[in-house]
């Protein structure tokens, strides 16, 4: 079995049991968090585009998630845009945003890399909360129309699941083209040594650049399906908290692991959930959770898994 | 009997905690009395409450729960106008009853059919404090609003209330709701022509505006929102709290009401038993949330404990005193106070006192 | 329209702000320096310390300098107990992952205050009073001279002690690769516990002098953690003056930007100008060029 | 086929390079010799675009290429390796040498994320070369291995072989042979001379005297920033200022 | 002096060393040769704490070292000079080499003698000196090296182990390097582990050899007798060529 073959069963498989998890959960509650896992892998997949191939980080990607909601809802409610047709207008603009604002940006490295882009969030979020006749300030934007194909709108738990979850998929099936290929090859030759991969005839600073961009607009994207699903958006969601949960959802999924970033994803959403029967020692718990978890696996939940697998595999030949 | 289920959302944790953590406290006390003292026709009320931190997809995310796991007839909450927007699609759909506790005119206006709301609109605070600058004389006024939801809304009515009473916004500035410093806006409203500062914020922000002012030498009368109406703020602000008035529920000074006041027996009961539970004091945020529950308990006393019903006997609610004021909702009025449901305090020697009006 | 009093009232204002960011900046750029991580729990020890100041004050009615001495000590056992719980057992851990456990344990500390003291906000009486203090027409509080006394004597020491000292030498040389510094002897074990027991003390030092002024309450280190650590960035993460210019540079651009252009945009404007300065000087306002090669 | 011409590059105080100038013949192995810090790094850094020279100009086959930086110079058909080996440590060495085949391959991020056609063609000719040129140098049986965990001979060969896949017209080696015994030298020499024979120009960094008597045409000799002699290597061999400044006389 | 017994170490799944027993007598110059990948650099890293053995043993003066951290090891007056240089960059050469004497510097009257033997390494390589306050990152490969091995002349440690030591060096520096070597063990008494590639150079200077192949000793013996052995001569020698430091 080559590798591209083993990345088709492993895909479809993915797919099938996200096509069927649905089923499972019929009017159950958890069906809407899902939901939200799919938004969160969209975005933690694109932002490990960025920070687990290319190694630069971004402390600012909620930035990008929030001007596609906003976008998306103010030109559907103030401009009456066709919905589909926002979506791929938010996707643009801020395609073009990430691209005019990335050569500069990705230009610094490290810590400064985080810090512009930490500004870059911040500046941006204060924009949500100013331009009160735009976008509502501090307390939202409401009245945002769904999204609809034909007969079918996208308005219950269950048409959200499937529009959601097709995006997302279709985000991941890219994203793991790309990894195998040889711009994802070139991602991770900067990764590693910025200076060999200029020697070997990467375009360093462009190829930055338009991996930034990519990302960018991929969380845009998800950002409009987000605003169209919940109907309602407020700056507080596009915070820098949540620049830093993301990458805490890639590194703890695991750096480089497309599959990591949604079990990141899917852990990160589920865990308060789940840990709502504390009440107000949720937070400690959350804390001490992602301590632990980084501890024992500083591989990610990925690499955990692969390193379990191993062992597994080790005791049946043993 | 099986216990009548009814949901909470507040954030009790995240930004505006100081929302949600009196407003869960006084929920949870609230129905622990109700229960103590035989329930509702005989029934328990289990109240579950979800933490919501103050982010619109967490709301939405834990009023699904509430509708589809926990299957709950009515809910109270959420604390912040935003979350209330957010999950106002999902209780439309469900038809299940929302009381919120949070102040946005938009939550009620227009009328939506299952949603009611037991905070006095900003709208109202504003108007008290614009009365009394008119009959100071006051024209020209300077604002200095925190820039998240509660802040936004009062800057909102402060501008466009403004014309109706003849003054002029002259100086607006805003702060950010963590900002530990404004000497730089109170120094930038000191060079300009205001006669008096309207500050709009909780705590701990306004406190720090009062310590500026005091620092910085400003003369003019200090004005600040009901965010702020709490023992909490003279600790903070110190002697730099001094003179300041604010429009307030009348729970800050339930012990200076008329006996003929019909809140009174409410407030000063409240008052006390939150201050026996909690060791601290009861403020009108957590009012917001008693106001809620006793809606709903006379709505289910009144008629059966379905959502539909519930609903129906809430719209037809009035004259119920409560913690907020005196409410009366109607097919065209889900908010149901006036502006009587605010009164102005001052700070004299450390303590709130009545303003004569 | 703005008179020279108000300019200098702006500059000032943003001079005392700056010498907070800068001090809560210190406590990066130490952690930074000996270990190579970002610490973002470090605005927690900030809170850490004005809270158990408050804490001993009032349960304990200690004296003001016993209370802040133990909360000190009190801060600084946290930071060794953060480091030898989360932070050794990860030896060879990526920076990323690092980072994800600081995020933890800021999480933790914070969900653990709010739990201990609960959410409401305190306020520490000033140390020397609290009246105003003139200065060309502006005024500041006597509290703003303790915070730049403590910033200069934090400098100062910080200074001789990373480049003239050979603990401090050790300190970055771990950071730059642990290997190597084990090799001519140096424990990196004890340099990186030092560096979180110096960094949790001035953190905490940090907040307990600001604390008259900003107040205190159990989730105020992020904002000021957040201002901290871009001080401490624009100062290129030396444990000198440049994180002193650079906290300096930040609070008096968000308070002329306050002052000049809008409140609103403050922070904005404050950020604006950063990035301007981050573009124009890649390598950091005090960074040096080209000191990789190949 | 390059020529540089009249070449100063200075750091702060010290000055690397001092208008040096020399050409070197298609086809054919340069040597540069000369005593640590003597600026032949550096000159490979300003050859190669990493570095910007204060005066002086570089010619590629009669093109200025002065400013233009590595990633266009790669394209242009030079290439180098690293004295201090600057592997992608965390890829496997396959992959390594499919880096090196970048500019030989085109497909943009669009086609690559969709898998189109014409990409999946590519990949697989990507695939194939890279393994020639593994096996071109010997090191086919590492393939899999993460570059990062090679001894460090090997990871000189892997060097060499990510460059040659780029199909280079000229390949500049700095200190191939540091870190290789005197066998491995020898198959290291055999290399250079394959190369060299396949009609790639080398320029070849050594402090390995056997290596630059055995394999160069000419050698050219620095110290302290200065072309201190330029010459055949029996002429440089027995250049009396070369043997104090560099050889030694044993 | 050191004595290694049987061990064995691990990187993940890879076995890098296996059963590698070894001894240094105080005083003595002992080479290790092998192939790329052979272990040498591994054997030196698990004698200084850095990869720790799975089983085994490592005495020294016969107390057991091999649970001890790198640190520790140091203390005990065992330096290395580490493969790749492994310098710290962002720091001056100048505090490189203090960083070398740590720990002498932490004891009375270090400071002054870390001074003196200080002036011996720049007296060694002048361009040290030159470069002084230079950050040592900039210097160039061979530069660098020198400051590697300064470094650990600046611990003044009773074992040296040094992992190619001659590695991008010019052939007078490297004259000079074996000079100082054979000094090292002559008249300071130091003994010293070399690890390097040109196996001739190494067995000249050497009194003793140990011939490492994946992970395991295949032969040791007196340098001349390995010098003269048929299988070292055909897979290390190289040609028969004279070096051209040795006309
Ligand atoms: N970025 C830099 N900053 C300061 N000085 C530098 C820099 N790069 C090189 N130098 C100095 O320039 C001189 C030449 O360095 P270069 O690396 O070219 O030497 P080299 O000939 O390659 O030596 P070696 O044989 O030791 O590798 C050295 O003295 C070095 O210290
Ligand atoms: N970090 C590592 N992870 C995994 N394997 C490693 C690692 N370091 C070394 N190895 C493996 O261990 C073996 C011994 O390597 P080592 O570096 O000790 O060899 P060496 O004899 O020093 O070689 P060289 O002459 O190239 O320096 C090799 O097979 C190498 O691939
Ligand atoms: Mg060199
Ligand atoms: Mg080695």
């Amino acid at each position: 079995m080559t590798k591209s073959q083993r990345d088709i069963i492993i895909f479809t498989a993915f797919g099938l049991a996200v096509m069927i998890t649905p089923l499972l959960l019929r009017g159950n509650y958890l069906l809407n968090v899902f939901v939200f896992i799919g938004i969160n892998t969209m975005l933690a997949v694109a932002l490990n585009l960025l920070l687990g191939f290319a190694g630069q980080i971004s402390l600012g990607h909620a930035a990008f998630f929030g001007l596609g909601a906003y976008i998306s809802g103010i030109l559907t409610t103030r401009y009456a845009f066709d919905p589909w047709m926002a979506m791929v207008a938010a996707a643009l603009c801020v395609g073009v945003i990430a691209f005019i604002i990335g050569f500069p940006i990705l230009k610094l490295k490290g810590h400064y890399l985080a810090m512009a882009t930490l500004g870059f969030g911040i500046i941006v979020y204060i924009i949500f909360n100013e331009t009160v006749d735009w976008t509502g300030g501090p307390s939202g934007m409401s009245g945002i129309p769904n999204l609809s194909l034909g007969p079918i709108i996208f308005d219950s738990y269950m048409t959200n699941y499937y529009l959601i979850w097709v995006f997302t998929l279709l985000t991941m099936l890219l994203s793991v083209n790309l990894a195998n290929s040889r711009i994802g090859r070139a991602l991770r030759a900067i990764h590693d040594s910025e200076v060999a991969a200029r020697v070997m005839g990467v375009n360093v600073r462009l190829l930055k650049v338009q991996i930034f961009t990519v990302s960018a607009l991929i969380s845009a994207l998800a950002g409009s399906l987000y605003a169209h699903t919940m109907t309602f958006i407020a700056p507080a969601s596009f915070g820098f908290n949540f620049s830093v949960e993301l990458v805490t959802m890639v590194i703890i999924g695991g750096l480089g692991s497309i599959y990591g970033s949604f079990l990141g994803a899917a852990i990160l959403t589920l865990l308060p959930e789940f840990l709502r029967v504390f009440h107000d020692f949720d937070i400690v718990i959350y804390g001490l959770l992602l301590i632990v978890m980084t501890i024992f696996m500083p591989g990610g939940l990925i690499g955990g898994f692969e390193a379990l697998a191993a062992a597994i595999n080790r005791r049946k030949e043993a | 009997a099986e216990p009548v289920k009814i949901g909470a959302l507040f954030s009790i944790t995240g930004p505006p905690s100081f929302l949600g953590e009196p407003e869960r406290n006084t929920a949870q006390m609230v129905v622990d009395e109700i229960n103590k003292s035989g329930g509702l026709k005989g029934r328990k009320i289990e109240l579950v409450i979800y933490d919501t931190q103050g982010d619109p997809t967490k709301a939405n995310q834990a009023a699904t729960r509430l509708i589809k796991d926990d299957k709950v007839v009515a809910i109270i909450g959420p604390s912040t106008t935003g979350e209330t927007m957010a999950i106002i699609p999902i209780i439309e759909k469900a038809k299940i009853p929302l009381i919120s506790c949070a102040a946005g005119v938009k939550i009620t206006e227009p009328v939506k059919k299952w949603v009611f709301k037991t905070a006095q609109n900003d709208a109202l605070a504003v108007a008290r404090i614009y009365e009394q600058l008119k009959k100071r004389r006051i024209s020209k006024v300077a604002i200095l609003t925190v820039s998240d939801g509660f802040g936004s809304s009062g800057r909102e009515q402060l501008i466009s209330q403004a014309k109706n009473y003849n003054i002029q916004v002259i100086s607006d500035e805003t702060y950010g709701p963590k900002d530990t410093d404004m000497t730089a806006q109170v120094t930038k409203i000191r060079g300009s022509q205001a006669q008096a500062l309207i500050c709009w914020g909780t705590n701990p922000g306004p406190a720090v505006v009062a310590r500026n002012v005091k620092q910085l030498g400003l003369k003019i009368p200090l004005y600040m929102s009901h965010g702020v109406s709490s023992k909490k703020f003279i600790e903070l602000a110190g002697d730099a709290g001094e003179g300041i008035i604010l429009p307030s529920g009348r729970v800050l000074v339930a012990n200076f009401l008329p006996n003929s006041d019909p809140q009174k027996k409410a407030l000063i009961a409240y008052v006390k038993n939150y201050q026996k539970r909690y060791k601290t004091e009861g403020d009108h945020f957590g009012g917001h949330a008693w106001d809620a529950v006793m809606l709903l308990k006379g709505a289910i006393e009144r008629g059966d404990d379905t959502p539909a019903a519930i609903r129906d006997q809430l719209e037809q609610t009035k004259s119920f005193s409560g913690i907020g004021g005196i409410f009366n909702f109607s097919t065209q009025d889900h908010a149901g106070l006036t502006k009587d449901a605010f009164v102005l305090v001052e700070v004299k020697k450390n303590k709130w006192i009545l303003v004569k009006e | 329209m703005e008179n020279s009093d108000q300019i200098i009232q702006y500059l000032l204002s943003g001079l005392s702000n700056g010498s907070i960011y800068a001090l809560i900046g210190f406590g990066f750029a130490i952690i930074y320096n000996a270990t190579g991580i970002i610490n973002f729990a470090q605005g927690e020890f900030v809170m850490l310390g004005g809270m158990l100041t408050i804490f001993f004050l009032n349960v304990f009615r200690l004296p003001l300098i016993t209370a802040i001495a133990l909360a000190v000590g009190v801060s600084t056992a946290i930071g060794i107990v953060f480091e030898r719980l989360a932070i050794r057992p990860l030896k060879n851990a990526s920076p990323l992952s690092l980072v994800i456990i600081t995020i933890g344990a800021s999480i933790l500390i914070r969900g653990a205050a709010m739990l201990v003291w609960g959410k409401d906000t305190h306020a520490l009486p000033p140390f020397s009073g609290n009246d105003p203090l003139y200065l060309m027409g502006a005024t500041m509080l006597p509290q703003n001279l303790w915070i730049f006394a403590l910033t200069a004597v934090i400098i100062i020491a910080s200074k001789l002690f990373f480049h003239y000292t050979i603990f401090g030498k050790a300190m970055r040389a771990c950071a730059f690769n642990s290997q190597a510094a084990s090799l001519v002897g140096i424990s990196v074990k004890t340099m990186v516990l030092l560096s979180f027991m110096i960094s949790s003390a001035i953190g905490s030092l940090a907040g307990i002098i600001i604390a008259p002024l900003t107040m205190t309450s159990y989730d105020m280190g992020i904002m000021l953690g957040l201002k901290g650590f871009c001080a401490a960035i624009i100062g290129g993460m030396s444990s000198g003056l440049g994180t002193v210019i650079g906290g300096l540079l930040l609070g008096i651009l968000e308070s002329l930007g306050a002052g000049l252009i809008s409140s609103g945009y403050k922070d904005a404007i404050a950020f604006i100008i950063l990035l301007i300065i981050l573009f124009l000087r890649p390598e950091g306002v005090f960074g040096k060029k080209e000191t990789e090669r190949v | 086929m390059l020529s540089l011409q009249r070449i100063t590059k200075t750091f702060g105080g010290v000055t690397a390079l001092e208008d040096i100038s020399f050409n070197v013949e298609s086809g054919a192995i340069t040597g540069v010799i000369g005593p640590n810090g003597a600026g032949k790094t550096t000159l490979f850094n300003i050859a190669t675009g990493l570095y910007s020279q204060d005066t002086g100009d570089v010619y590629l086959g009669g093109q200025n290429i002065s400013r233009l930086p590595p990633e266009r110079l790669a394209r242009l058909g030079m290439i180098r390796t690293f004295q201090n080996v600057e592997l992608f440590g965390q890829m496997t060495v396959l992959e390594n040498v499919m880096v090196g085949l970048h500019t030989k391959s085109k497909s943009g991020i669009f086609s690559c994320a969709f898998k189109l056609p014409g990409q999946i063609r590519e990949e697989k000719t990507i695939h194939r070369r890279a393994l020639k040129w593994l096996e071109y140098t010997g090191i086919t049986d590492l393939a899999g291995m993460t570059a990062g965990s090679l001894p460090f001979g090997k990871g000189r060969l892997l060097e060499i072989a990510r460059a040659l896949a780029s199909e280079p017209r000229i390949i500049l080696m700095d200190e191939p042979a540091a870190g290789l015994n005197s066998r491995e030298t020898m198959g290291l020499a055999g290399l250079i001379k394959k190369i060299r024979t396949s009609g790639i120009t080398i320029v070849l960094v050594e402090h390995d005297m056997e290596l630059v008597m055995d394999v160069c045409d000419t050698v050219v000799v620095l110290n302290l920033g200065h072309k201190l002699a330029e010459g055949t290597p029996r002429d440089i061999q027995e250049n009396p200022e070369v043997i104090a400044a560099y050889l030694g006389d044993g | 002096m050191l004595t290694i017994k049987n061990i064995n170490a691990y990187y993940g799944q890879v076995h890098a060393l296996k059963n590698v027993s070894l001894h240094l007598q105080e005083g003595e110059i002992v080479t290790l040769i092998g192939a790329n990948g052979a272990g040498k650099t591994t054997l030196l890293n698990t004698i200084s704490g850095i990869v720790p053995p799975k089983s085994g043993l490592i005495l020294f003066s016969g107390t057991p070292i091999h649970e001890l951290p790198p640190h520790a090891i140091v203390e005990r007056g065992i330096s290395q000079v580490p493969e790749g240089r492994q310098v710290f960059k962002p720091l001056s050469v100048e505090d490189n080499l203090e960083l070398g004497a740590y720990l002498r510097y932490r004891k009375r009257d270090g400071k002054k003698e870390a001074k003196d033997t200080m002036a011996m390494v720049y007296n060694l390589f002048p361009i040290l000196m030159d470069r002084r306050k230079q950050l040592a990152g900039t210097l160039s490969g061979g530069e660098q090296q020198m400051l590697a091995i300064g470094r650990a002349l600046m611990a003044k440690p009773k074992i040296m182990l040094l992992d190619e030591p001659s590695m991008g060096l010019a052939p007078l520096v490297v004259q000079e390097i074996f000079r100082v070597i054979e000094n090292l063990a002559g008249e300071q008494k130091t003994t010293v582990l070399l690890v390097e590639q040109n196996a001739r150079v190494a067995l000249k200077t050497a009194a003793r050899g140990y011939v490492l192949e994946t992970g395991k000793v295949i032969l040791e013996g007196e340098a001349a007798d390995l010098m003269e052995n048929r299988d070292v001569q055909r897979a290390y020698l190289g040609r028969d060529k004279k070096e051209i430091w040795e006309r």
